[in-house]
């Protein structure tokens, strides 16, 4: 039998306004288990609290109910007050009579009434609370960082300036991401070369930070300060540690016909090559697919050219596993393939590109080495159009219903660009809104029509017609002037949606990290938490949860990395206790409570019992990690036999103030 | 129908800690009005709540039972009210299956910013509870004061 | 001679007593029947038996014994019982009119059981004589004989109506309380009736089923058979068998918390249910076998052992027909009665 | 069927393969067939037993063997609609495949002895197979029924004929029913006004003995020990003392097995009450198949089943108060 | 006022077509293949009906230029159905203009070797209202 104390609050005449609280303290007095109940001016001032404080001691209390503002507002106050009497602060129940009852009511009569059934409640429920603390667990002070583009190189960077050990997973053979593709960046045209790779360069020679290039993350178990992932470093042919780099094998491998991704197969490279001039770390890979060596046995030549004997054709995949502490996922994004829209023509003429391919055409180091030449007929184009929103802002059907963000910006560079390289140039820009909120970002589109005469035409285009001659017929309606328009172009640029790469999701499958219709992975709140996932420990870095500029993205990475280095600073987590648990008896391992469990708190066990015939028997039962669980209560009511069950909010707790609020 | 003048239902509210109390606390602060005959139970989300609570209500009295959780897709734990959506569609079909009045039940999805919603949608329910009259159908006699 | 009633009349009959008291007869619901309250229109059942027996009307499935009223920390005692008003059960076979008599032994001996007294004083059994016994039927095996109920009043179907016998007292007067509604008949078309139900109980499956091997004195052999073993392995432990057996008397008290004060109740509870017999240091019966073993070794073994040799079953065939995995005591007596003639 | 079950039960017991076998032994009438275990090959010539009337879903059984301590390898024989529970069940982790030998045993309908007795059809010795009809003997003579007027309710309204699991199959594979017109009963009362079908339920419910028959034969209930038995869960209830608990007693365990459900028809079956509780089951599966897609649980061991996944469109609670017949 | 949206609804229930989802992007105008014949511009059909100012539509030769050749539901990103719109605007005016006398099984009779498929299409589309 619980002794129980009850406090009313006046609240000045917040509630006492309203409700009788002589009334409702009184009322209460007489419940079962109540030992002593009272009212107060204000019950969380200090004297209120000293109040309670003596109370618990004079009449040994075992539980405390506090009626008064919502629990939303004061229960860490009386908590704490409790455990400073001595009695343990989940002990403490809040019966809200301000919010939910004096503030919503007028009359009096039925406001009390309100109060002491409110009251009553939260003596049911305290009579079946049971003192909880709050676990720990250690942390360990090593993050994961999955991505080596922008937003991972910084969350990296500025990880290993607090003092902690960082890794980088990077699937390409390189880091540097897709800003390494880029010419310039808006709105200031610095060379996104010169900006990224110094950064490239300090995540190699920093001694925190540990690069695993050309590889990717297979599995990863554990929760919050204490992940363990299994890291797959993909065979690259090649001795890391042996290969210095200076790319004699790329010059003289005889397969010289292999698509490069790099400038987007608008040219090729060999089966053994460095992805470009800066790769970081810098050290060839042999590209299984097409080396003639892996694939008959016949050939050799990179091995017999390198002088540091770092070839080796028998290397095959190998499994790292490192724990950390925390994991930040920056794994980017794609454009999106644009041949599904017919209307473009993009499968069907060579002088209909992206605008990613048109970055590398005007990129001193891609395939015109900078020259904006057709890639139909290496001419120089005359009249380019670009289109926006291709594939953006549409139904489901049609292709992305989110706003890619950064196209309108990237478009307005590349036109500007054009117009400066080459003034005989006319462009065209068929957009449906100009949008650029951000720093100097409207100023910079207003350059290229003001100054640099780039036609901004309000209007979708509808139709690509590739001509006999080799221009592209455009159509389109000018929706300012109300006329069609038919310009005969000789190179159209689609600003291609973008969308999380495809390595996220069966990444947020490992992660149990929640992922939004479109891929994009879930932050924790969309305002308040914006860099972590809703999964303890796990935080989000640029355009994996959502599609970012440059800027944004950094400056994202940077509130990640502070994020992680807050977790990483501390020696051990407190849990909150008011979590799931498993009656092991009851249990019978049917796994249901762990297919809806968005933390993967739950695992199973299998541990001995004693059967009712006395013989033992090895069962299969969950086991909820405190750590990990955050108390939804998903599993509770998933579990048909009540054998898992939330703390604070029990079965028996709820019901018992249903019952209460319906006697 | 005929209506009892002096019936007033007793109506239990399950509320998400994270969005739909904290509603029902804003339009308290914003002092909007609602029935003091609907009594709120906080729960950590609407994922909390097992259909042994909901029927434990109508057996011990209540008129009706609603019960309120953050906007799909703002679960504070991400998923929550996805399951809660699914279970309550069915057991609220199951009850209305049963022959049990289907308007004694409701879900709503009222978030934190949402108080005069929350007010609102308390008005109608108790308004629509009134007019079924009392729960007979699935109440315990036994619990019958 | 005879009292007779013709079968047009039986409505007339139930309107006649129902002016006295109330009827209970047998309605067929789905696939099955139970006892209602006769009203006007009602129609009776012709099937054999009623899915539950009839022994809810001395010892219904649930009955509140006691109640506490709270409010605060005040408690009140209120003592549920009323008056129960007089009742007539129709259509009561010979097997559960037998069933009557053990459940007497268990409730109505010292300490008497004052809320079955009260029920069976004011009820009034109207036999009914099996004109068509089931394949499930083994009444004989237990001395009961299908044609002659020997209830307070005993109905015989023959001559398209009914032979009425009053065997006691209380069916002697209410038979008079009820006076010109029926007529004197020759009694020969009853005892032919009776005569061929006879003849058709010896041709039954089970007609040869006996008792020899069981009894008071046959705990030593049969507690440790070998037969148990198999014989429950395939039992999902139900209730099936106990509920709707017309002599299983277990029942639990329990408390029931109204919100506002304790419904304190007792129900029937079931030997074959694994929380049976639980005790605060665990149960003694550890698995399914033992409480499997329970139920027979009760109607076959200890009872008879406490009550002069009277078996605790009376072959109505309910469980035989209702057992979800056709386990049942004719199978358990064959088992065992086998065992023991091959030691 | 029966020979060639029980020569393949034999086999596969001498050779090592199994040393236990899940089938039937005979009953008393020829019709009340009891689920059995066989360890001996002399057993199983004996006292094995196949026929029309092993209706019994014997995929729990497995599990029951598989909790006792030894992990004796199991010789199952299975219906169609039982390896669905079966499936379930290993799903479930209650079974251990890699240890039961799984022989899928064609089926085309069981029959129900009800269904004979429900004809009229009293006192009967014995029942014989005669094509497509039964000829019944009697106390009162020989009678006859056709095949089709005696099949098992839940067997006219098949969901499917095909064996999801088995390591062998005796008898024909079968496919899955298309309209088996397994949701028609539950459609007619959709159809009903609420009055009506309140009526109806209660009617039904109102004979509920909790003799806890459907629920200690579900293969979907696999709980160590359920809510409704253990006082510490708060809405354990030994006997339905009030109306309500009848329905709190079927609508929970009815929820319980929602999703999880392979509507295998064993709880009304054994219901002594004849309650037609696989209409509640029913309406979960339809409106489960209505609103969410298609679903058959059983179909496979990897699924998450519809009450532990959703999507992020699914329907809002209010379908329930937006469609017809108030 | 009233009478404006009540042809506004009647527009939207005879075509199906949800016009407030429409961006404003003009694709469908840019894509027509009829644009230069046309008064107002599928992106103004859309547009109109969805402010409802179907009068002007209805008075306009626009509604008969349209080829339906569904070009622009199409391509339109966001599903607006442009030519469902003025189909149900050109079957409004045939219907207010009370000039269509022609029953549906009349139509059989009309019809030669000469009729060209898409005709019988635009019949077809026409009289499945």
């Amino acid at each position: 039998m619980q002794r129980i104390g009850v406090f009313v609050c006046h609240c000045g005449t917040n509630i006492a306004g309203t409700v009788d609280v002589k009334a409702v303290a009184e009322a209460l007095g007489r419940e079962p288990s109540v030992v002593t109940s009272v009212d107060y001016q204000y019950m969380c001032s200090e004297s209120g609290q000293n109040l309670i404080k003596d109370a618990i001691r004079d009449y040994k209390l075992t539980g405390v109910v506090v009626c008064s503002c919502s629990p939303r507002m004061h229960e860490n106050t009386f908590r704490k007050a409790a455990a400073a009497a001595g009695l343990n602060p989940y002990m403490v129940e809040i019966a809200n009579i301000r919010e939910q009852c004096s503030w919503i009511h007028k009359d009096v009569a039925e406001a009390t009434e309100k109060a002491i059934i409110l009251g009553r409640a939260a003596i049911a429920k305290v009579q079946l609370n049971a003192p909880l603390v709050a676990g720990e667990s250690p942390v360990i002070k090593r993050a994961l960082v999955i991505g080596g583009g922008i937003a991972g190189i910084q969350t990296a960077l500025d990880i290993a300036d607090a003092g902690f050990e960082v890794d980088i997973v990077e699937k390409q053979p390189t880091i540097g991401g897709k800003m390494t593709q880029l010419d310039k960046t808006f709105p200031t045209l610095d060379c996104a070369a010169c900006i990224l790779t110094p950064k490239m360069v300090e995540c190699a020679q920093n001694e925190l930070i540990n690069i695993y290039s050309y590889s990717e993350v297979d599995a990863v178990s554990g929760f919050v300060g204490n992940f363990s992932v299994k890291i797959r470093k993909k065979a690259r042919y090649v001795d890391e540690t042996k290969c210095t780099g200076c790319g004699l094998c790329t010059e003289k491998c005889p397969q010289k016909k292999v698509p490069n991704e790099f400038n987007l197969g608008m040219d090729n490279r060999r089966a053994v090559y460095i992805p470009f001039a800066q790769a970081v770390p810098k050290v060839a890979t042999i590209d299984a697919d097409y080396c003639t060596m892996l694939k008959t046995g016949k050939c050799g030549v990179c091995s017999k050219v390198c002088t540091a004997g770092a070839i080796n054709y028998k290397q095959t995949d190998e499994i790292v596993e490192r724990q950390y502490g925390a994991i930040v996922v920056a794994t980017g994004f794609n454009p999106i393939k644009v041949d599904k829209y017919d209307e473009y023509a993009y499968g069907q003429s060579k002088d209909v590109i992206t605008s990613l391919e048109f970055e590398r055409l005007t990129n001193a180091a891609g395939p015109t080495s900078g020259k904006l030449l057709r890639p139909s007929d290496g001419k120089h184009p005359h009249k380019i159009v670009f289109i926006q929103c291709v594939g953006s802002r549409c139904t489901p059907e049609k292709g992305k219903s989110y706003c890619s963000k950064i196209c309108c910006m990237y478009t307005a560079k590349h036109a500007m660009l054009t117009r400066e390289k080459y003034p005989d140039t006319e462009v065209y820009v068929f957009y449906i809104d100009v949008r650029t909120p951000g720093k100097n970002f409207d100023e910079f589109y207003r350059r290229a029509t003001e100054e640099y005469g780039v036609h901004y035409i309000k209007g979708m285009v509808g139709k690509v017609s590739p001509k006999a001659d080799g221009t592209l017929e455009v159509q389109a309606s000018d929706l300012i002037m109300n006329e069609q328009l038919r310009i005969d172009a000789d190179l159209v640029v689609l600003a291609a949606a973008i969308e999380p790469d495809k390595s996220a999701r069966p990444l947020a499958t490992m992660l149990t990290a929640s992922m939004d219709t479109n891929d994009f992975f879930t932050e924790a709140h969309p305002k308040l938490r914006p860099v972590e996932s809703p999964t303890a420990g796990i935080f989000l870095s640029g355009a994996c949860q959502g599609p970012k500029d440059i800027p944004e993205t950094v400056s994202q990475a940077g509130a990640a990395a502070a994020k992680v280095i807050g977790l990483l600073a501390k020696n051990k987590l407190t849990c909150n206790p008011c979590v799931a648990h498993s009656d092991e008896l009851l249990c019978n391992g049917c796994s249901q409570c762990a297919n809806v469990c968005p933390y993967g708190a739950i695992t199973y066990i299998e541990k001995e019992f004693v059967m009712p015939d006395r013989s033992k028997k090895i069962r299969r039962v969950a086991s909820v990690n405190p750590a990990v669980c955050q108390g939804c209560g998903a599993c509770t009511v998933t579990c048909p036999s009540g054998a898992m069950d939330l703390h604070g909010f029990s079965n028996r707790q709820i019901m018992a103030e249903v019952d209460a609020i319906c006697k | 129908m005929q209506v009892n003048e002096q019936f007033t239902p007793t109506i239990v509210a399950f509320c998400c800690n994270w969005c739909s109390y904290a509603g029902a606390d804003l339009s308290g602060t914003n002092r909007l009005q609602y029935p003091a005959n609907v009594k709120i139970i906080r729960v950590p989300c609407s994922c909390r709540v097992n259909p042994m609570f909901i029927l434990r209500a109508f057996q011990r009295g209540a008129d009706g039972v609603i019960i309120c959780g953050c906007h799909p897709g703002d679960c504070h734990y991400t998923t929550g009210n996805y399951y809660a959506r699914r279970r309550t569609t069915l057991l609220f079909s199951m009850l209305d299956y049963l022959g049990i009045e289907r308007n004694r039940t409701r879900v709503e999805w009222v978030s934190a910013a949402e108080g005069a919603k929350f007010a609102a949608t308390m008005n109608d329910f108790v308004a629509q509870i009134t007019e079924l009259g009392p729960n007979r159908r699935l109440e315990d006699l036994r619990c019958r004061k | 001679m005879m009292l007779y009633l013709a079968k047009d009349k039986l409505d007339v009959f139930f309107e006649k007593a129902s002016e006295k008291l109330n009827v209970y007869v047998p309605v067929d619901n789905t696939n099955g029947s139970a006892y209602r309250k006769w009203t006007p229109g009602t129609v009776v059942s012709k099937g054999l038996h009623t899915t539950k027996s009839a022994k809810d009307f001395f010892f219904p499935q649930t009955e509140n014994l006691v109640e506490f009223k709270m409010s605060g920390k005040a408690i009140e005692i209120i003592d549920p019982r009323r008056e129960t008003e007089d009742y007539a059960v129709f259509g009561v076979r010979a097997c559960d009119v037998r069933s009557f008599g053990i459940l007497d032994k268990v409730f109505l001996s010292d300490p008497v059981d004052t809320y079955y007294k009260n029920r069976r004083e004011h009820g009034l059994i109207l036999g009914l004589s099996c004109g068509r016994p089931a394949e499930t039927c083994f009444c004989g095996t237990f001395g009961i004989d299908a044609a002659e109920p020997m209830a307070d009043v005993d109905f015989t179907e023959a001559d398209n109506g009914y032979y009425i016998k009053a065997n006691t007292e209380k069916g002697e007067a209410f038979v008079a309380s009820l006076g010109d509604i029926f007529e004197d008949r020759d009694a020969a078309p009853a005892e032919e009736a009776k005569a061929k139900t006879r003849e058709v109980l010896k041709k039954l499956p089970l007609s040869n089923l006996t008792t020899d091997g069981f009894g008071g004195d046959k705990l030593d052999e049969l507690f440790d058979a070998a037969g148990w073993a198999d014989l429950s392995e395939a039992c999902i432990g139900c209730g099936t068998c106990t509920f709707v057996c017309p002599t299983c008397q277990c029942y639990d008290i329990r408390d029931y918390d109204t919100g506002h004060g304790i419904k304190r109740f007792r129900c029937w509870d079931s030997c074959m249910f694994s929380d049976f017999t639980k005790m605060a240091h665990g149960n003694p019966r550890l698995t399914q076998k033992e409480r499997f073993r329970q139920r027979f070794m009760h109607k076959l073994v200890y009872f008879p052992a406490n009550n002069d040799g009277e078996y605790g079953c009376v072959g109505c065939g309910r469980c035989l027909a209702s057992c979800p995995i056709s386990m049942n005591i004719v199978k358990v007596m064959k088992k065992l009665a086998k065992e023991d003639s091959g030691k | 069927m029966q020979e060639v079950m029980k020569k393949r039960a034999i086999e596969l017991l001498s050779d090592g393969t199994v040393a236990k076998v899940i089938g039937w032994m005979p009953g008393e009438f020829s019709y009340d067939m009891t689920p059995a275990v066989f360890t001996t090959a002399e057993e199983i010539e004996s006292n094995f037993v196949y026929n029309d009337f092993c209706g019994a879903n014997v995929s729990k059984y497995v599990m029951r063997e598989q909790k006792k301590a030894s992990d004796a390898k199991i010789l199952v024989f299975l219906k169609p609609c039982d390896t669905y529970s079966f499936n379930q069940l290993t799903a479930e982790h209650k079974i251990v495949r890699e240890n039961v030998y799984v022989i899928g045993v064609g089926c085309d309908g069981m029959a129900d002895v009800e269904k004979i007795k429900a004809a009229g059809i009293e006192g009967i010795t014995g029942i014989e197979s005669d094509g497509d009809k039964f000829i019944v003997k009697t106390v009162y003579g020989d009678e006859t029924i056709a095949r089709a007027d005696a099949l098992a309710e839940r067997c006219a309204a098949c969901k499917s004929k095909k064996l999801t699991v088995y390591d062998e199959i005796i008898g024909e594979d079968g496919e899955v029913v298309e309209n088996s017109g397994r949701f028609d009963l539950v459609a007619k009362l959709e159809a009903m006004s609420a009055d009506e079908r309140f009526e109806f339920w209660r009617n039904e419910l109102s004979r509920c003995i909790r003799c806890n028959a459907c629920r200690n034969v579900c293969p979907a209930c696999t709980c160590e020990q359920c809510v409704f038995d253990n006082p510490k869960s708060g809405i354990d209830q030994k006997a339905a003392a009030d109306s309500f608990e009848e329905n709190m007693f079927h609508i929970i365990r009815a929820f319980h097995v929602a999703g999880r459900c392979t509507d295998c028809g064993e709880c009304s079956r054994v219901c002594p009450q004849h309650i037609p509780l696989h209409l509640l089951n029913r309406k979960f599966i339809k409106d489960i198949n209505e609103l969410y897609g298609d679903y058959q649980a059983g179909d496979d061991t990897e699924s998450k089943h519809p009450l532990t996944s959703f999507t992020y469109d699914d329907a809002e609670p209010s379908v329930i108060h937006e469609r017809g017949n108030e | 006022m009233e009478n404006k949206t009540g042809m506004k609804e009647q527009i939207l229930r005879m075509s199906g077509a949800a016009v407030q989802k429409c961006m404003r992007c003009g694709k469908c105008s840019g894509t027509c293949p009829s644009y230069d014949e046309m008064e107002y511009h599928p992106h103004e059909f859309v547009y109109m009906v969805e402010k409802g100012d179907v009068e002007k539509l209805l008075k306009s030769e626009s509604v008969y230029k349209c080829l339906t050749c569904f070009a622009c539901v199409e391509r339109c990103p966001r599903g607006v159905e442009p030519a469902k719109v003025i189909e149900a605007v050109r079957l409004e005016a045939i219907r207010e203009q009370g000039r269509n006398h022609l029953k549906p099984d009349q139509i059989p009779e009309l019809l030669d070797e000469e009729t060209p498929g898409q005709l019988l299409m635009m019949a077809l589309r026409k009289y499945a209202k």
